[in-house]
């Protein structure tokens, strides 16, 4: 096997699965809420840790050569089938690596202060190190098998999490929506892996690790399955799950509604790290995508057509972590833009810049959420500067970067994406992607408005929060600012070391500054003017709404995907499993089939039974008859 | 004592001696019927567990095999064995009976020592089908074992018990009187063909051809299928496991369903491989479909034993695909989900049991808010949900997947149906189990309810260790099936051949 | 015509079969007209008779003392279903005060 | 003997036998019925001396006509039932039914039994002797002859258990 063994590798995912494990079972008992906190963030600092001994390890490798692999154990064996557990850590699933461990590490303590008093604190951790430990076997493995166990293990994850509050039904549900819309995606994704398995199985390739994988995904381009190219179907069966754990078109729905989770897991989990998993598969598989162009096509389009409807719903809502909720869609949308137009790289590049400040975005929208109890109307809330200077001051950095302004960490990331969309020769999607920018830079600027500008609206006391939660938000607005810019010179070279170093033309940029300069202008015109009639009870978006009512409510609706899926699948469905045990099981098999049987033979055996007079001699008489017919049976035989 | 046919005779007779035993017991010592069952069930496992420890999987064929003359007017031999299928099941077997006998110290209050005989003679019954390699010998343990299962169902069993315990004796009696015609068919023609009356199994493998071989395939698939229980037999299933008691419906999850499915791959298959390579499609197509339509049905259920039970039939109906498939993953993978359901499926009635012992009810509806009130419980049922569900990590998935990605490679169709199911299996169970244990405490019947005591910790534990370590390290397990698995399918004359991949015309 | 009966020391085997079955057939035939239970068994002892004579005529025709000693069997036989049928048509009796068939109809269905 | 005479003689006992049964069947009174038996018993423990089975002749006197007979007589007299049942006459068609199978019957066997015209039976040939017969029952037959002890004593058990007069 190509790479070098290393066994540094395993123990960047055991420490949080230790702390899962110690957490879970020991925590309520015999843990204090502080210990079990820093017992949990210890356990993803150390992987942390092993993560940048790693890095360094890799780094000393020559660029061409970079790759290390940690085989523990051979997992599943069947005939020539063999999966192994193994790791890998190539420049790739270092980045990802590190971002995993060190947003989750300052999340984490975080954490500490955001759900300091809550009854399942233990069990918060535990949940949130398991979380940890998946998302660093999805990220480390080797072949895609183990990475689905990390994929489905990190949806678990997300499954406990957004049902933490679990006595709310509400939020049980959302839990279960998350896990089973995500199940649709995983059953996409367990396609594509079937299939691939199977073309490589008919080249005579058993091995199924990336390595070997991407040497032999000339198989898959020269396979066809009913007729179409098997790379191609593979390609669009695992962006099917993609789109799941990623929340595209048409999967998206169920990451709104994670918002029920506590806020941190929000950041960690629905922003941060488990919802680019799709977008990190992608650039994994990326050698099957270099063998079907259209696969990337269909990549390209429903990540810009995601990016768009997610940034039109983002404008008019009115919670707070909805916002943020379409708006992490909307960017993942433009990171599978990215991977769709065929960089990869500036794809991941994005990932990790909106990592840094989506994760601080929700944080700051926890301390808002926090501050003032539990409220999360953008509606209810103003002012929030004056009550919550620190928070105003962060969430004013995610802003920045988030509308893509130079040189904070958006404007690197989306500008390339937008670059090498349009240098990719898509100009339909470039110009939404464009539109896109303005957009997000409207409905950000819009949130920082409501929420901080002007007066208090709500009727909570605000307070600003601790130094355990302020003190990694910091760190995180630190990284938005400096993110991009270490990023272009460092990390996209790392990861395509080969790759000619980019060219931006300055028109490019020019027009990408010029989109979200106009978004936040068009925000501050359209929300802030009303702030300056100080008009508190009709309220902004009315100028918006009262402009174009019948949209509004389109959009403030979410152009009712939820009740379309609702009455076109789930409904119908629901109904035909229930006739389906009613009807078909119940009446026809059960009751026509099964006990008909049973009743024919009863009633069989009560029309015999009507021969039964009781009168003996007819029996004999019957009986004689029979014994007639015998004999001349018999006699038949001898005579004739 | 030398890991040997004795041991593996002790380990099959055991359970009915100290049951007899159990069944002389004085009135007066009726309370130590079941810690005396315990025992002798927990001494069984020892040596089923020194004979999986000793099994060697590189040795292809039987092992301790003992072969005794035992009816010799009839040509019947007294042939013992196990093989690496065999062994799996043996030893699931063997572990799940303790399990079940534990959990019934409280549930079952009436005719203890009839009550413990009964599941004592059950379990050797079933050793017995696993062991046996002669077909009279397998006929015998095959019958003999629906005696015990009838009285537990229909002695102990809830409201309906009379109804399902005759509709499971009848049910599973028709098929298996087919299975009788069927083996006496090819007792005669044999004799007829070498002149020799024998049972002995290997002496039938690939025995008839063309349509009579069809015939008899099919009246053996029939007895099977009736037993797995392949769409559409299966309305007897959802009867019995909700009359039955905890025990039973152990049992019957984890054991009995199995044998339809050994059934195919000792007998049906490799006895009738021409026939099986033909009609092997359409059954497993059965399964496929029994896939979706136990999902749906499953969903479709109020009563939480009723769901497991439907769920049961589209757990089995994967393996069917697997059995059939003939493709050595697939097999393998069929072979491991069948230990997995039943554990999975074992340990859900077992949780499915200990609410009912709380509440006296099986109605989704009277429960909801438990995790509050009963957190370790829902912790355990999480995981056991999550198991029968297919999360990677777990047991269910190494089964499934394999099973997938095996069949996938010859009958893609049939794979993407199967593959249906996993999303369904999500739906219905986590449905499930948001009912009963997330939102609020409504019914005050629940704010009470005691947490897992010890022996139901003991009950739980085993199963959850080896729900993980299947999940995780699968390949224990796998290992010792590689032979057997390869074995049955040279006996069925596959594999198949996989479905062409080549370049299309586009 | 002299020839009419064969005037030998023998007789054709079908005669005495004839006449066995003969037998047989009239308690047969009584079997079903008759209601008295104890004529019932009367002509079933008639039936067994007519068997029995068929038993004797063919333990000279192949000749062989095995019928003969089947025909003993049979008087225990009939003695045994004597005694019992008597017995319980005595029982009936005592039960129903009468003997008529038609009185037993508890065997319907 | 002169053979015209034994032929005679098994002419007329067979003649005799039918008589009695043709009485044993028709004969309203049943103590008449059971007088019309027990000649034709008589008649055929004749025809068996007749045909050479000398035991067989005996063991009907003493068991059938006398022990079985003697029973008969004594059930119709503790029952008192010597006078003809008064119920309505049988149903045509159940007459003619019965006339039909008996008939049928008899023509069959009949008809059976005329593969065996060709043969001939030697009247009063030399009886087998009691030892052979009793070396059969007691060798060959000797299962055969105890499951029948058993018969007769549950027959015996049963007639007992049927006659007391609380079950």
């Amino acid at each position: 096997m190509e790479g070098n063994f290393y066994p540094l590798l395993k123990w960047m995912i055991l420490p949080p699965l230790a702390g899962f494990v110690l957490n879970g079972l020991l925590g309520k008992k015999f843990l204090s809420e502080r210990a079990g906190g820093i017992l949990g963030s210890l356990a993803v600092l150390l992987s942390f840790v092993f993560a940048l001994l790693s890095l360094s390890d890799l780094l000393n490798l020559p660029a061409a050569d970079r790759l290390l692999r940690d085989t523990l154990f051979t997992w599943i064996s069947a005939g020539p089938f063999t999966v192994d557990f193994a790791l890998r850590l190539d420049p790739l699933s270092a980045v990802m690596a590190l971002v995993v461990s060190g947003v989750s590490f300052l999340i984490h303590v975080y954490s500490i202060g955001y759900m300091h008093g809550d009854k399942g604190f233990h069990k918060y951790f535990s949940y949130l190190n398991f979380f940890v430990f998946f998302m660093l076997v999805l990220v480390l493995a080797d072949n895609p098998v183990l990475m689905f166990v990390g994929w489905e293990g990190v949806g678990l994850a997300s499954y406990l999490l957004i049902g933490f509050w679990y006595e709310d039904p509400e939020k049980a549900s959302a839990g279960k929506k998350a896990f089973i819309t995500n199940r649709i995606g995983d059953a996409g994704f367990l396609a594509g892996l079937m299939l691939l398995a199977a073309v490589m199985h008919a080249g005579g390739v058993y091995a199924l690790d990336f390595s070997t994988l991407s040497a032999n995904a000339q198989l898959a381009a020269g396979a066809s399955f009913a007729g179409v190219n098997a790379a191609f179907l593979i390609g669009v069966l695992l962006f099917v799950g993609a789109t799941g754990k990623s929340a595209q078109f048409p999967l998206y729905v169920w990451l709104p509604d994670a918002m029920a989770g506590p806020t941190p897991v929000s950041a960690l989990i629905h922003a941060a790290t488990m919802v680019t998993a799709g977008v990190y598969m992608l650039a994994r598989m990326f050698f099957l995508y270099e063998a079907a162009p259209a696969a990337l096509d269909v990549v390209l389009v429903t990540g810009c057509f995601t990016a768009f409807l997610a940034a039109v719903i983002a404008v008019a809502q009115r919670d707070i972590k909805k916002v943020l909720a379409y708006s992490t869609v909307s960017q993942l949308g433009f990171m599978f833009m990215a991977v769709g137009a065929g960089a990869w790289a500036a794809g991941v590049f994005h990932l990790t810049t909106h990592a840094f400040f989506k994760a601080l975005l929700f944080l700051a929208a926890g301390s808002v959420i926090h501050g003032l109890s539990g409220e999360q109307d953008l509606f209810k809330m103003g002012g929030l500067r004056k009550h919550m200077r620190t928070t105003f001051i962060l969430t004013a950095t995610g802003w920045l970067a988030l509308s893509g302004v130079p040189p904070l960490a958006g404007f690197y990331s989306k500008d390339l994406i937008l670059e090498k969309v349009f240098t990719s020769g898509a100009g339909f999607v470039w110009l939404t992607g464009l539109l896109t920018a303005a957009l997000t830079a409207y409905y950000i600027s819009r949130l920082l408005i409501l929420a901080f500008m002007d007066n208090y609206r709500g009727r909570e006391h605000a307070h600003e929060s601790p130094a355990v939660m302020t003190v990694p938000m910091g760190l995180l607005a630190a990284l938005s600012v400096v993110g991009g810019m270490a990023g272009a010179a460092w990390l996209l070279p790392f990861l395509q070391p080969g790759a000619p170093p980019e060219h931006h033309s300055a028109l490019m940029i020019a027009i990408s500054v010029a989109a979200a300069a106009a978004g936040i202008i068009a925000a501050f015109l359209i929300t802030g003017r009303r702030i300056g009639g100080g008009h508190h009870a009709a309220w902004c978006p009315r100028s918006l709404a009262a402009a174009w009512p019948r949209l509004h409510r389109l959009v403030y609706n979410k152009f009712y995907v939820d009740e379309i899926y609702e009455a076109l699948l789930l409904k119908p469905l629901a109904r035909f499993a229930d006739w389906t045990f009613r009807v078909p099981d119940s009446k026809v098999i059960d009751g026509a089939l099964v006990n008909g049987t049973a009743r024919l033979f009863m009633s069989l055996g009560r029309t015999l039974g009507a021969a039964q007079t009781g009168n003996a001699q007819f029996y004999a008489i019957v009986f004689m008859a029979g014994l007639c017919l015998l004999l001349a049976a018999v006699l038949a035989g001898y005579y004739l | 004592m030398m890991i040997g046919p004795d041991l593996l005779n002790l380990a099959i007779y055991l359970p009915l001696a100290a049951g007899v035993l159990i069944a002389l017991l004085p009135r007066a010592k009726e309370h130590l019927s079941g810690p005396l069952a315990l025992t002798s069930s927990l001494l069984a496992f020892i040596p089923a567990l020194a004979l999986y420890t000793g099994f060697d999987p590189a040795l292809p064929g039987m092992q301790f095999a003992q072969d005794l003359p035992w009816l010799s007017a009839l040509g019947a031999r007294y042939t013992i064995g196990l093989d690496g299928i065999s062994m799996l099941m043996f030893i699931l077997t063997a572990f799940l009976a303790p399990i079940a006998v534990l959990s019934s110290f409280t549930a079952v209050k009436e005719h203890r020592r009839f009550y413990y005989a009964s599941l004592l003679a059950l379990q050797t019954g079933m050793l017995g089908v696993f062991a046996a390699l002669d077909l009279l010998l397998f006929y015998v343990f095959w019958e003999a074992m629906l005696i015990p299962m009838y009285f537990i169902i229909g002695i102990w069993g809830g409201r309906r018990r009379i109804y399902a315990s005759v509709k499971f004796f009848i049910y599973t009696m028709a098929g298996s009187l087919l299975m009788l015609a069927a083996i006496l068919w090819l007792y005669f023609d044999h004799q007829s063909r070498t002149g020799v009356y024998t049972f002995a199994l290997t002496a039938y493998n690939n025995s008839a051809a063309g349509g009579t071989g069809m015939l008899l395939f099919l009246a053996f698939a029939l007895a099977f299928a009736v037993k797995v229980p392949l769409w559409p037999f299966h309305t007897w299933l959802p009867d019995a496991h909700v009359e039955a008691p905890t025990a039973g419906s152990i049992i019957l999850a984890g054991v009995l369903l199995k044998m339809g499915v050994y059934g195919f791959i000792r007998i049906a298959v490799p006895f009738f491989p021409e026939a099986a390579m033909t009609a092997g499609w359409p059954i497993a197509a059965l399964g496929a479909f029994g896939v979706i339509y136990g999902s749906l049905t499953a969903w479709a259920q109020d009563d939480i034993k009723k769901l497991v039970a439907y769920s049961s039939v589209a757990h089995l109906g994967i393996v069917m695909v697997g059995v059939l498939v003939l493709e050595p993953a697939a097999v393998s993978g069929a072979v491991l989900q069948m230990v997995n359901h039943g554990l999975s499926t074992g340990a859900l009635f077992l949780c499915v049991g200990m609410l009912y012992e709380r509440r006296h009810t099986r109605l989704m509806a009277d429960y909801g808010g438990i995790a509050k009130i009963m957190p370790a419980f829902a912790a355990v049922f999480m995981i056991v949900t999550l198991s029968s569900i297919g999360l990677p990590g777990l047991n269910g998935f190494i089964g499934e997947f394999l099973i997938l990605f095996g069949a996938f490679k010859v009958w893609p169709c049939l794979a993407l149906v199967s593959l249906g199911g996993v999303i369904l299996s999500a739906v219905y169970m986590l449905g499930m189990y948001q009912k009963v244990f997330f939102g609020p405490v409504s019914n005050t019947a629940n704010k009470e309810l005691p947490d897992l005591k010890v022996r139901e910790w003991l009950c739980v534990l085993p199963l959850l260790a080896l729900i993980v370590w299947i999940g995780v390290y699968p390949n224990f397990f796998l290992r010792r099936i590689d032979t057997a698995v390869n074995d049955y399918i040279r006996l069925a004359g596959g594999p198949r051949p996989v479905f062409s991949l080549a370049k299309g015309e586009k | 015509m002299i020839h009419f009966l064969p005037l030998t020391d023998s007789v054709p085997l079908a005669h005495i079969v004839g006449l066995g079955v003969a037998v047989f057939a009239a308690g047969a035939f009584g079997f079903l007209v008759r209601r008295n239970l104890i004529v019932l068994l009367m002509c079933v002892e008639l039936m067994l008779n007519g068997a029995n004579i068929v038993l004797v005529a063919f333990s000279r025709a192949p000749a062989s003392p095995d019928p003969q000693v089947w025909v003993i069997f049979m008087f225990a036989v009939a003695a045994a279903e004597a005694g019992v049928g008597l017995a319980l048509a005595v029982l009936i009796w005592r039960r129903l005060g009468t003997l008529d068939i038609d009185a037993l109809k508890g065997l319907r269905g | 003997m002169r053979p015209l005479l034994l032929t005679a003689a098994f002419y007329l006992l067979s003649g005799a036998i039918l008589a009695g049964a043709a009485g044993t069947v028709l004969l309203r009174r049943p103590l008449y019925c059971a007088l019309s038996l027990l000649f034709t018993l008589l008649a055929t423990s004749a025809l068996y001396i007749l045909l050479g089975a000398e035991l067989a002749g005996l063991l009907q006197i003493i068991v059938y006509a006398g022990a079985v007979m003697a029973l008969f007589i004594l059930a119709i007299h503790m029952t008192g039932q010597d006078e003809p049942l008064k119920t309505p006459p049988l149903p045509r068609l159940l007459l003619m039914a019965a006339g039909a199978a008996a008939a049928g019957l008899f023509g069959l066997l009949m008809l059976a039994a005329t593969r065996f015209f060709i043969a001939f039976v030697k009247l009063a040939p030399e009886p087998y002797s009691v030892a052979e017969q009793a070396g059969l029952i007691f060798g060959r037959y000797t299962p055969q002859f105890e499951l029948l002890s058993l018969l007769v004593l549950a027959g015996i058990a049963g007639a007992v258990v049927a006659a007391k007069k609380k079950l």
